[in-house]
Order: structure tokens, then sequence, then C-alpha cells
């Protein structure tokens, strides 16, 4: 989140679009209605009329996988009424930049797409570049090579009309949803899955973005975009980067060609030289010097054409490239779309590792029903994990607050926290490699790895936040690591670098808010720096001072000429003012410095005299990229019951990723065969794949079951009653569930066609006290191509009562 | 103590359903096999395990759903069915406002189950012993919320002294009046004033509750009149033949037979 | 055939009237022994004040369970003995309840005074007089209406909900307007001067010939004719 | 029966107690009860739930170190006190029979588990770890050059058969070292919940 769980009650109003977050996320609850008892208003966009769309004001009932349609118009409304914050606009995004040349979108793609390699050469993405290559800035929004020009231009497509032949969502609600919403200064928006598990979900977060900056809602309290994550450490495990792409601190990986630490940093810029040989340090200690590029080439280069998130590695398990999967704390054979992809790439392991607290699917998938145990030739080692209060540690949540917690019961039984079995498997292999000279067991054998005897979770969060090298001493704050020089200091994941600064902050428990915006800035650390509302630079003017007296965040003293505020100020230097270079700064880990309504191609500080011996030149800090187009573009879900109606030469995004070396494994369904569309999410009483939640016997009996909610329309059409058995069917897999018929899913027109949605709650599996039949069976493994997140929100069925 | 309420804001309560986790939790009752009853509702009612759950109506018109979503348990009436039907006084008022159940003296007839006009107690046949809300009054008697109310995090639920609630609630119909015409009070006067008072979005009966709830008409004669008149009925013929002994021995008539009086019509 | 009805009924022996035959009289222990014991178990029940008396029978679900069975024994006993035996001086009893003559109308007037020593003139009495024939009557629409309440209450769930509802005040009445009865019944049978000779009807079935004669002098007439065709 | 004035106090005596007490005049008013807290005197340590990421704080009551109740943290300012359905039933996890409390071995083609001890199971994990390394390390790949284009072998140092699946679901600490331990093992495939 850009803000906070507590910062919620400072919002005018919510849009709820991607989020059910009454039952996924139930204390988002407690802030909005804190707002809503000041009148705020609440407007839910959702397939279904969920629990959440019960205390809207307004509801739009909306077609999964079409929400760019609907947002693109908001942006246009936007635009043509000028409800823009024209000093935020100016000030801090890039409106005012010029756009190259050579950029153009036309008739479904934008320029430099490469039909044969499915990708987009980025060249033609960027800014006029001057002299000094920083982008060429126009005197007004009114000069046609701007960013702002490209917006109304590129947006202009999007009338409310065109909006509801592909949403379904009345032409006149679309309009009530953005005048509702641009008129609440400030406005939040709350997304989850629903928005982030579609083929076009970087671009439809990107549209978030967008609205926001036109409207100036980021950086503010009350403001900002907030991806409500879904599990009790998704933010941290993201901060600690288990992806295939990247390292702790969202540095990007290595990739092959990146023969040394200076290949590196020509393509990532040299912002990225500091944090990676600070993790370098910490991962391999004195063994690490400048001479041996700090021991980067110990580090895997993977590559760039395996794409092999989390969906593409089950993938290539099933082409057999995987002998051994340690699996912690998740259940894959429930989680994973189309089910039978896992089943068969688990069957080809040599051995399967589960930490877990109980006897999961994914632990017993050899003798899952239908199975035969004797064909299945992977063993598999199944290991007690302790649970969350029985073993020190800390949680990062949602607003990015690293929270400690104390152990307050001893592990149950010979379970162990998954922090001791890690330890403990990495010095057995160690052991194994003692004596080794041969080079690949280099790092195994240098490593630094030493958390204690019986290992301590603050020595590892120590070693996360940071020591300065020549002393040997904790880094205090993240300043004190950015003032360092490179190679002197060393931290595991920069961005929580002064966690354990001066003691341990994630422990803090002061939980006085003298603000009374929910700062709550002495109860545990956020990162980074502990600043609570990222981007608060942008809630003050050009000289410095809040735009919104009632909530003042941070501001510029002039009399002790230095930033200060409620919150930690979110600017490049406490001392360097408003009139400064750094002191404009409002989105300073973009290279412009400003917030990107155009996501172009750029890389900041390059120099303008080629290096010596015709090295490339390295830059500061590029861009961060959508590999499929620099603006939001409305593409169809990949199985869709209908053509796109503004390009239907290029309906589905071109760049969709289908992982399926076995042929055949993932079939994508037609509409004549599988006429509705299937959204799957979870409920209240149960948490993603049931794994914990399935064996606690009372949620199971606040829900028994998964069943298929369909509207009456639709239920009367296949004669079936509430409670009656249906099945349900994708060109992937089937699967018999209880069918329950209510109004909260209503027929409704796409392209003037009558259109049904069936919603299928997805957390059950054959294992636990409460199975039942998982909705992944059905879902297709298509991929967002920046995320590589599955498009489980939308896919096509078809049902019948049994 | 002093009359406490327990206010449930029905427009701000979202289904999740934590109260009856909490309330199950803190009394440590047994979870239960169920089936969905209908929308998301697990529980059809109540039972000796489950003393609270949340019902679900859907009604959708002109084209607006609305999900009606209704957190049920004991109303703890100030002029309780139960407690006039228990004939063991098994059942009792404290100060705080709650009415509370004595396993002790409880019996486990289920006259209290018969003739709650909401179907509230509920007997453990093993036990023989009647169960409902106890409105957690080991908490409430100690400064502490009921547990599901604590757990409540949409802030659909408060509790508080009364008088102080009863008028908060009032302000805060008139602002759900807004979004909700048909929106009402239940439980200020009903049953004698209720401590677990609501603000509906509809009329009861869309909640499958009676407007005017009372205890049965059967129920209101057999202890207001059968059982008093008959006492006094009963206590009325040993009176007369008390009287009729004395009488006679007055009249000498216990006197030897032969005395001639005896045998006198 | 009336007269051989009665033939056997008014037997003579030494200064007695035979006025109770052993079925009636069995009849009527049944239906004392029962009733008492329902009414004890009854009110451990009902009234919270009768809770500790329960340990007597061994506790208080024992004492339901009591009730229950004695009910069963009590409503199929005394219902059958309308049926087995010489069941026709039941029958007669049953019609007597039901019709009110004008002696006993007077009977009923006088009755008060008598109740409390005073005497006041009433005609001659059949076998069954004024007084009796209300007590009677209370006693056959009482355990009428508290058989059929019990029943609905101890099968409630098989019954309407409105329907159970009246069972429990019904049954509570039925006890009540019995138990008075009893307690009035008692003391004219056993304490009241005038009339406990008539205890002895209901112990060995004869009762003195002077009491019939002067309490049920209709009856005892008709009985004296038998007596004469008899001998 | 002769009742003598004596007999008949007492008789009278008996009949109009038993009654008064069946006169349905209860005491309305029950006595206020002495209530005992169950979670009187007991050990009181927060934490942090285990479900979405709301981060809310829990509080676990703890008597002679038995879990006896467990709600939300009254100090905790984003949840104070409350939990939702889930956090709520979090005591059931402390001491849950369907929870795994000793390693379990699985062989191949078997069907069912088998017990195995911490020791051995470490031991086989940590021998099949360096042996899929060892079989499966690729230290070179041809790829186009950067500038040229033309394939060129680079090194890339990695054990691609072993995949590291985890987790949303534990700690930093332990999600930290999971990466930092697949990165030295040489295996990019560590993936988890966030991608799905």
């Amino acid at each position: 989140m850009t803000n906070s769980w507590t910062d919620l009650q400072n919002s005018r109003c919510f849009l709820i679009a991607g989020s059910n977050c009454a039952e996924n996320h139930p204390i988002a609850m407690r802030w909005i209605n804190r707002a809503r008892d000041k009148g705020a208003k609440i407007i839910v966009v959702d397939p279904r009329f969920t629990r959440t769309a019960s205390q809207a004001d307004i509801f739009a009932q909306i077609r999964p996988g079409t929400d760019i349609a609907y947002l693109g118009a908001i942006i246009r409304h936007i635009l043509v009424n000028k409800l823009y914050d024209k000093d935020y606009v100016l000030n801090y995004t890039n409106a005012l930049y010029k756009v190259s040349k050579g950029y153009k979108f036309d008739a479904g793609l934008f320029s430099g797409f490469d039909a044969k390699g499915k990708k987009y050469s980025i060249d033609t993405w960027g800014y006029q570049l001057g002299p000094d290559n920083k982008p060429l800035k126009a005197d007004s929004l009114e000069d046609p090579d701007t960013v702002f020009a490209k917006l109304q231009e590129h947006f202009s497509r999007y009338t409310f009309d065109k909006a509801e032949k592909i949403t379904g969502i009345p032409a006149a609600k679309i309009k009530e949803i953005a005048d509702t919403f641009c008129q609440a200064k400030p406005a939040t928006i709350l997304y989850a899955l629903g928005m982030t598990q579609h083929t076009t979900a970087v671009q439809g977060i990107r549209s978030y973005a967008i609205i926001q900056l036109l409207l100036g809602n980021v950086g503010k309290a009350g403001g900002g975009i907030n991806a409500l994550r879904g599990e009790p450490n998704v933010q941290g495990s993201t901060d600690m980067a288990n992806l295939f792409n990247s390292l702790p601190g969202y540095l990007p990986a290595p990739i092959g060609t990146d023969k040394t630490l200076r290949d590196y940093l020509v393509r990532n810029g040299s912002i990225q030289e500091k944090p990676l040989v600070a993790l370098l340090k910490a991962w391999f200690g004195q063994s690490a010097t400048k001479e041996n590029d700090y021991c980067f080439n110990y580090l895997p280069k993977y590559n760039l054409s395996v794409n092999a998130s989390m969906v593409r590695i089950f993938d290539l398990m099933n082409k057999g490239q995987f002998k051994l999967l340690i699996n912690i704390g998740s259940n894959s054979l429930v989680s994973i779309p189309n089910r039978q992809m896992v089943r068969a790439g688990l069957a080809k392991l040599d051995m399967l590792v589960v930490s877990d607290l109980f006897e999961i699917e994914t632990a017993q998938f050899w003798r899952e029903p239908g199975v035969n145990p004797a064909e299945i030739k992977t063993e598999v080692i199944l290991l007690p994990a302790a649970f969350v209060y029985e073993k020190d540690g800390s949680l990062t949540n949602s607003g990015r607050w690293i929270q400690w917690k104390d152990a307050a019961l001893k592990p149950l039984g010979e379970s162990k926290p998954d922090l001791e079995v890690l330890d403990s498997l990495f010095r057995r292999v160690r052991q194994l490699y003692q004596g080794s000279t041969d080079p690949k067991d280099e790092p195994v054998l240098k490593a630094r790895w030493d958390y204690g005897q019986e290992p301590s979770a603050l020595k590892v969060l120590q070693e996360i936040s940071g020591y300065d090298e020549t002393t040997g001493k904790l880094l205090p704050t993240l300043a004190d690591y950015l003032k360092a020089p490179a190679g002197s200091v060393s931290t595991g994941c920069w961005i929580y670098t002064g966690v354990t600064g001066n003691g341990n902050l994630a422990a803090r428990r002061k939980n006085g808010d003298p603000s009374g915006l929910g700062l709550f800035k002495d109860w545990s650390y956020a990162w980074p720096a502990n600043i609570r509302i990222l981007y608060n630079r942008a809630s003050c003017d050009a000289n410095g001072q809040p735009v919104d007296p009632e909530r003042k965040l941070v501001w510029w003293d002039p009399v002790a000429r230095v930033w200060s505020g409620n919150d930690g100020p979110d600017v490049v230097d406490k001392t360097k003012g408003p009139d400064t270079p750094e002191g404009k700064q409002s989105f300073r880990m973009n290279p412009e410095g400003v917030g990107r309504l155009f996501a172009a191609k750029y890389t900041s500080g390059m120099p303008v005299t080629p290096p010596a011996d015709n090295l490339s030149p390295i830059g500061l800090r590029p861009a961060g990229l959508c590999v499929d187009g620099p603006l939001p573009e409305f593409y169809e879900p990949v199985e869709s019951p209908t053509s796109n109606l503004l390009h239907s030469e290029v309906s589905s995004n071109p760049l969709v990723v289908i992982p399926a070396t076995v042929p055949g494994i993932q079939k994508v369904g037609k509409p004549e065969d599988f006429p509705y569309v299937l959204t799957t999410y979870g409920v209240v009483e149960h948490f993603c794949a049931g794994g914990v939640t399935r064996n606690i016997p009372v949620l199971n009996e606040l829900m028994p079951g998964p069943f298929a909610e369909i509207s009456k329309n639709l239920a009367q059409k296949i004669g079936a009653q509430d409670g009656d058995t249906v099945e349900v069917a994708s060109a992937r897999g089937k699967l018999r569930v209880r069918c329950l018929v209510t109004d909260r899913l209503q027929t409704y027109k796409v392209n003037g066609k009558d259109t049904e949605t069936i919603g299928i709650p997805w957390g059950w599996g054959f294992a636990s006290l409460s199975p039942g039949p998982g909705a992944n069976e059905l879902t297709i493994g298509a991929l967002d191509p920046g995320a590589g997140t599955p498009e489980y929100k939308a896919c096509l069925v078809n049902i019948r009562r049994v | 103590m002093t009359r406490k309420m327990v206010l449930a804001d029905t427009s701000k309560c979202t289904g999740c359903k934590a109260c009856t986790v909490a309330c199950k939790e803190w009394n440590q009752l047994p979870a239960e096999k169920t089936q969905l009853v209908r929308s998301y509702q697990s529980m059809r009612t109540f039972t000796p395990d489950t003393w609270t759950f949340v019902s679900f109506d859907e009604n959708y018109s002109g084209s607006q759903m609305h999900w009606l979503m209704r957190k049920a348990q004991c109303f703890h009436c100030a002029d309780p069915a139960c407690l006039k039907a228990c004939t063991s006084k098994a059942i009792s008022k404290t100060g705080s406002g709650y009415v509370v159940i004595d396993a002790d003296l409880c019996i486990g007839c289920g006259y209290c189950a018969e003739n709650c006009p909401f179907g509230v107690p509920k007997v453990d046949d093993q036990k023989k012993k009647a169960f409902k809300c106890t409105g957690c009054i080991d908490r409430v008697e100690n400064n502490l919320k009921p547990m599901c109310v604590q757990t409540c995090q949409t802030g659909a639920l408060e509790f508080g002294e009364r008088d102080e609630l009863m008028a908060k609630a009032k302000k805060r119909l008139a602002e759900v009046k807004g979004k909700y015409p048909k929106a009402l009070l239940y439980g200020e006067k009903e049953m004698g004033g209720m401590t677990h008072s609501y603000i509906l979005l509809d009329s009861p009966e869309a909640y499958g509750l009676p407007s005017n709830p009372a205890a049965p008409l059967a129920l209101t004669l057999w202890k207001d009149i059968i059982r008093p008149v008959g006492t006094v009925a009963v206590g009325g013929a040993a009176a007369a033949v008390v009287f009729g002994i004395l009488g006679n021995a007055l009249r000498g008539n216990y006197g030897p037979p032969e005395s001639g009086k005896g045998g006198k019509e | 055939m009336a007269v051989e009805r009665l033939k056997v009924e008014g037997q003579v022996a030494e200064g007695k009237v035979l006025r109770f035959t052993g079925g009636e009289r069995f009849s009527h222990w049944l239906h004392v022994v029962s009733f008492f014991m329902l009414l004890f178990t009854g009110l451990g029940v009902f009234t919270a004040g009768f809770h500790p008396l329960m340990s007597l029978v061994g506790g208080l679900q024992i004492a339901r369970l009591i009730h229950r069975v004695v009910a069963v024994i009590f409503v199929l006993g005394a219902g059958a003995m309308f049926f087995i035996g010489d069941s026709r001086y039941h029958r007669d009893w049953l019609r007597s309840a039901f019709s009110f003559s004008e002696a006993d109308k007077k009977h009923i007037k006088a009755f008060t005074a008598e109740f409390f020593g005073g005497h006041a003139a009433y005609p001659p009495q059949d076998k069954y007089n004024g007084g009796e024939k209300i007590n009677s009557l209370l006693t056959i629409c009482g355990s009428a209406v508290i058989t059929v309440s019990g029943l609905v209450m101890w099968f409630a769930p098989n019954f309407p909900a409105g329907l159970v509802d009246w069972a429990y005040p019904l049954h509570d009445l039925a006890m009540f307007v019995m138990t008075a009865a009893v307690i009035g019944h008692i003391y004219l049978s056993l304490i009241h001067p005038g009339s406990r000779a008539s205890i002895s009807g209901m112990l060995t079935g004869y009762v003195p010939e002077d009491f019939a004669k002067a309490h049920h002098a209709v009856w005892y007439e008709q009985a004296a004719e038998n007596k004469s065709v008899a001998k | 029966m002769k009742v003598s004035r004596r007999n008949f106090l007492k008789l009278s005596g008996l009949s109009l107690t038993a009654l008064a007490t069946g006169l349905g005049l209860d005491p309305e008013i029950a006595q206020a009860k002495g209530y005992a807290l169950k979670t009187e005197g007991s050990q009181k340590l927060p934490s942090i739930c285990h479900f979405c990421s709301g981060g809310c704080g829990l509080l676990l009551y703890i008597k002679g170190d038995r879990l006896i109740h467990l709600a939300g943290d009254p100090d905790h300012p984003a949840n104070g006190g409350t939990l939702c359905p889930k956090a709520a039933s979090l005591r059931h996890v402390a001491y849950a029979q369907e929870r795994v409390t000793k390693p379990r071995r699985r062989a191949p083609g078997s069907d069912k588990w088998e017990e195995i001890s911490w020791e051995d199971a470490l031991d086989k994990v940590a021998r099949k770890i360096r042996e899929v390394r060892d079989s499966s390390w690729k230290g070179s790949e041809q790829l186009p050059d950067s500038k040229t284009g033309r394939p060129v072998s680079y090194a890339v140092n990695r054990a691609e058969g072993i995949a590291m699946l985890g987790s949303a679901e534990v700690d930093n600490e332990e999600s930290y070292l999971l990466k930092k331990f697949s990165q030295i093992l040489g295996t990019p495939y560590n993936e988890h919940q966030a991608r799905i």
C-alpha cells in the first residue's frame, strides 16, 4: 500500500474495485467506517454483489476482466472536463514531458511490436531528450507532443457508451462513479487480486495510477493506491524477493549477459550499485571484495527468455526439469490454476519436501482420489512447521509495517520454525561440500551464515537491517546507509535498513497518534525509514507547504531549513528545500523525480560524453517499465464471450504467456462451447487454499463448502434450484458443486448480448476436515506478461444441472 | 450495576460471522456440522451449542439489492417470556439488563424454549439443561465488553449504558434512514425493552422477526391468571375445610354419637 | 333390567348397605394413588419450591419419569375399568354425573351450610347426591383435560406450536381444579362428622344403614325393595 | 378421626406453606452472582495474526503454559482488540490434533506415510540437494551477445534441477533465508504466492 490501513479514516471517497475487502481484509471496514461516519462515500465495482457491496453507496456489477474499459472512460472524463489537479499534474507528473516522435498506438498495438517474438521493442516509448540527455518539457499542456496530449488522444476512444457495451455497466452509472470519485478529495483506491489476477493486470493498476496522479491523490493522507496484500507476510516475502527475477529490496536479479558488476549496472543504473554490493557483503562477508566484484559471479544468472514465474515453474516441472522441490508454506495443488499441470509436475519430481502445519493437499498429491500411488515415484518428506505464535520473527503487513512478535507458545510436538529447518539444512549442505575445490561450490563454502547454534530470528533481522562492515556495528538508520560508501556497509534488504538500528524498532508498541491522521509512527517500523505515507512530498505545494490544512503530513520548515512533519518526509535530502532540484522531487524513486502518467523508457543521469575505451555508458536510474505498453489499453481476457470492441483484430493482450510445454494441457475454450464467464474468489470464513482454515471446525461450520453462485435467469435456464448439484466445466476440467441461486448476480448486456457470470470460491481440496472440489480444476494458466499472474478472475465455462 | 445495552447497527454489519467464532471461543462451545441454509447463512437457528449466528436475507427490488444481515442472539428482554415460563425459577434478570439461566436450577423442561417468541433458548437433551446467549455476563460483570462486541471489526456492534447508547442509536437511525427509508429501531420498547437492540434496514418481517413480539397469550394466561387463581382456589378449599372442621367442632358435631346430635342432618 | 342391575348393589348385612362394588372401589383407589403420585411429581416440575422434595423419589429427572409412567397406568387403568368386569356401575356413575335432578340442585344449595356443620333441608337423594355429582363432574372433566394436555406436552414436537402453548396452562388449570376438589372431598369423606361415615363405602363397600337412609334415601328405598326380593 | 386443636394448626400449617411456594411470587431480580473471569491470573502475550495482511494484533492468554484464550490485542492501533472470524478461531490451531507434529516420509510408490526422525529427514534432504545441485549444474549457456547479437557462451552458475517455493506465510527472517539459501545454492527458481 502507498498508505496504510489506519490512513483509510482520512479518505472522503473509496473506489473499491478488484477487492472484496469486507470479506478478505475485514480490518479495512473498521477504518472505512470511521471515514464513512465523517461523510465518506463508498463505490464498489465487482462482478458480484459481495458483502463489501452491501456497504456501498454506489455498486456496479462489471463483467470480469474489463476494468480498463470503464477506468479509461473515467480518465477521458477527467481530461475532457478538466477535473484534474492542474498544479499537481504540472509539478508532480511527467505531463509536460515530450514523447519521442516514434511513439504510436494504432489498431490495438503500440509501436515496436515484434509479432514473431510476441514482444515489444520499447525504444520508441522514450522522451525527446535534450543535449544533456534530460527529457524536453513543453511550455503548456496544449503542446501536441506532450505526455498529456498522448493521454488525451489515447483515451479519446473510451466513451461511457463504449465502456457500457464492454463492461455491462450502464453508462450513467459509470459517469456517476466518475463524478463521485473526482469531486471528493482526498480519495483512495482499494484493490487486490480482483485487479491483479488478469492478463491485463499491470495495465489495470497503471490506470489507477493515472487516475490518482491526474486527481492529485497520490502522496496524501486518505489518498494513494492501496494494494490490499493477501497474506500475512506477502509484503515481506516480496520485499525479500522470493521471486526468480529480483533480489531483496527490489533489485533486478542478474541475467546471463551480466558478465560483470559493471554490465549489471549498465543495464540497471548506478543507483543499484550500493544496495547490490551491500547485499553481496551480507551474503559473502569478507570474501566479497572490490577486486572480485564483491562475489557478483557467485550469484546464479537467470535466462531472460525463461520467464520462470510460479506457474511456469510447474510447466518446467512437467518437462522434467526439476528433480527436487522444496515447498515451504504453500499449497500449490489447490492454488495453481489448471490443477492438472501441478498434479503432472509433482509426479515427475525425485523428491518433494513440504513444510506445513497440516497434511495439505500438495503433501499428499500421491494419494489424491483417482490417482494410483504405485505409479508416482516421488519421495515426499513432510516436515511439521511451527505456527506464527510459536516462533520469534517479524511480519510485514500491507501498510509496510514490520511487526515483531516473540514466541508465545512452544512449537507443538516436534514441529519447528522454518528458520531452524532452513538453517540446519544449509549447514548440513555446507558440511557435505566441506573440502571441495570445485569453483561452483565456492558460494556455499564462502557464504556468511552464522545465526547462532540455536538460530536467532533477531540476528537474521539484524543482518537484513545492516551493519557497518568497517566497525561491525549495526547501521542506525537508512540515512547512514545512504551516506556510507559502497562496500563499507552490508544490508540484506536495503529498504529495511534501520529496522534494528537503535534496538528492535519492529517491536515498538507505543500506540499514540498525536497527528490524529492514523500514522502511529511509534508503533513497529515501516519501511522505508518509517515513512508511513509514500510520496508524501506530493502533499505539499511548490513552496513545500501542505495543500490540505486538515491533513498535514510533511512541510518545509523555512526557519530550521529542513523538511519535517507528522510523517517522515519522503524526500531525497531533508536539508534541500523546495527551491532545489532535489527538494522539488515528489517521486524520488522515479528517474524523472515525478509521477509517470506515460511509462516512458528513460534512464536518468546518462553521461553526456561516452566513457573511455568504448565501454557502455552507465546511467543513474532506469525507469520501471511495463512490457506491454507505456499506457493502459483495454484487451479482452484470453477466454472471452465477445470480441474486442475497440480493435477486434487484437482482442486479448498480444503478449500473453500461456505456458504449455506439455501439448494440450492448457486448452483455450471458445464461447460457443463455454458461453458463461467464471470468476473465482475467497470467502471471509476461509483463507486462500484453506490449508489451515479447513482444519478449524468452527470455520467449517460457518462455511461448510464451496458453491457455484448463479443468477436466477441462468438457474431457470438450466432448470436448477438453490442447493441442487451442478457440473461446471471448462476446456481444461470440470467439477460438481452445490449451486447457490441469487439476485446478487444479475444477467447483463455485453455489446447487446445477454451474458451471465458464475462465481465459485476456490479454497477447497480433497484433504482436511472439510474437503470439497477446487475451482482451479477449471481456471486457465494464462499469465500477465509483466507480472506473471494467472487470469483466475475470468475464463469461460459451461454449466448443467446434474 | 447500571443497565447496559448492545446496539447492532445492521447497516454496518458485513456478515463476517466473527461474533459467532468469538462467542464459541470464549464460551468453549463445540463447532457443528452444517449446510448452507440460504444465501451465506449456515445455521438455520440456535442450538444448545450455537448461541449467536448471522442470518442472511437477500431482497432485490427496483434493481437494487438489499442484503439484510443480522446477528441473531438472545435479546435479553426486560419482560422475558422465558423467565415467566420457567417453572424452576432458574432464569433471572441481572441489574445490568441480562436474562441468565442458572444451570444448577435448570431441569431442562424446555418451557422457556417453547414460549420464547424468538425461539432462542434450546435444551441439550444429554445435559438436560437449556442454553442460550449469556450476554457474556461474566465479562460484563467484570467491566469487559461482551466477546461478540469486542471482536466486531466493522463497529456494527457497540456496548454501553442503556440511556446513552439508546440516544446515540436514535441519532444514528436518522442517518441510516437517508439510505434506507424503512430503517427502524427494534428493541427500545419490544418485550419491555431489549438489552440487545437493533437498527434494522427493513421491516422486522424482512428479517424473520415479529413486529410486536409478545409472550404467547397462553403463557400470560397460565402464569398471570391460572397459576395465582388456581393457588388461591386450592388455598381456599383448604381454608374452607379448616372452617368446616371449626364449624362442626363449635356445633359439637364431634361429640359422642349417642348425644342425639350425631347424624342430625 | 334396572331391577336386576340394582340387586347386587343393595345387599344388606347387619345394618349396612352395599354401596360400591369391588370394581368401583378398585377404580377409586387406583385414581387416588395415581392422582397423588402425579400431583407430587408434577408439582416437582411445575413449582420450584418442590424441587428439593424430589430427592425423595431419587431426583427430579426420575420424578419426571414416574409422572409419565403413572400417567399411562392411570389413563389405561381407569379407562379399562369402564369396559371390563361389572362396568355398568361405572357407566351409571358417568351418567349420573351429567344428569342433575331437582333434588340434586336443592342439595347443592344446601351443600354450603352442611359443609360448615350447619343443617339445611334438602330432598332425599339418589346414590350420588348433588355435591358428589359436582365432584364427579370436576374429576371427569379435569382428568380428560389433564390427559389430553399431558399427551400434547409429552409429544410436543408432533403437535402444532399453538396447541402446545395451550397445553401447559390447561394442564395446570386441571391440576388446580382437581386438587381443590379433592381437598373438599377428603374433608367430607374423612372429617365432616355428618358425611364421614361414607368412607366405609369405599373401604368395605358397605355404608351404615341409617347413613344410607339419611343421605341417600331414594337410593336406599330402591335398594330395600331389592333386598326383600333377594331374600 | 378426632382432630385436636394442635393437630388442626399443624395440618393447616403444612398446606399453606406448600401452597405459598406455588403462588408464583418468584423473586425476579437475582442477586448479582459473583462471576469468575476465566482469564483471571493468566499471562498475556501479544502476537500478530497469520491470515490476511492486515497485521492485526493478537493477545494470547496463557495459564500454566497452556493457551486458554485468544482475542484481539487492545493496544494494537490497527484492530484495537477486534478480530475477524478467522483470527478469532486461531486458538484452535495451538492444539489441533490434525496438525503434523512429527516428520513423515512417503517412499516412492507407497500409499502411506511412515514416521522419520528430524535427523534422518534433514540428512536425506541435504544429500538430495547436493546430489541434484551437482547433477543439474549448468555452468554456462549460449546467449546472443548484448552488442553483436551472435551467440556467445556466458557463465550462468545455475542449479537447474532445484526449485524452492515459498512463502508469503512465513516470517521475514525465514523468507530472507529462503532467498539467500536458494541464491547461494545457485537456483533462481525461487517463487511464491505473491505471484499468483
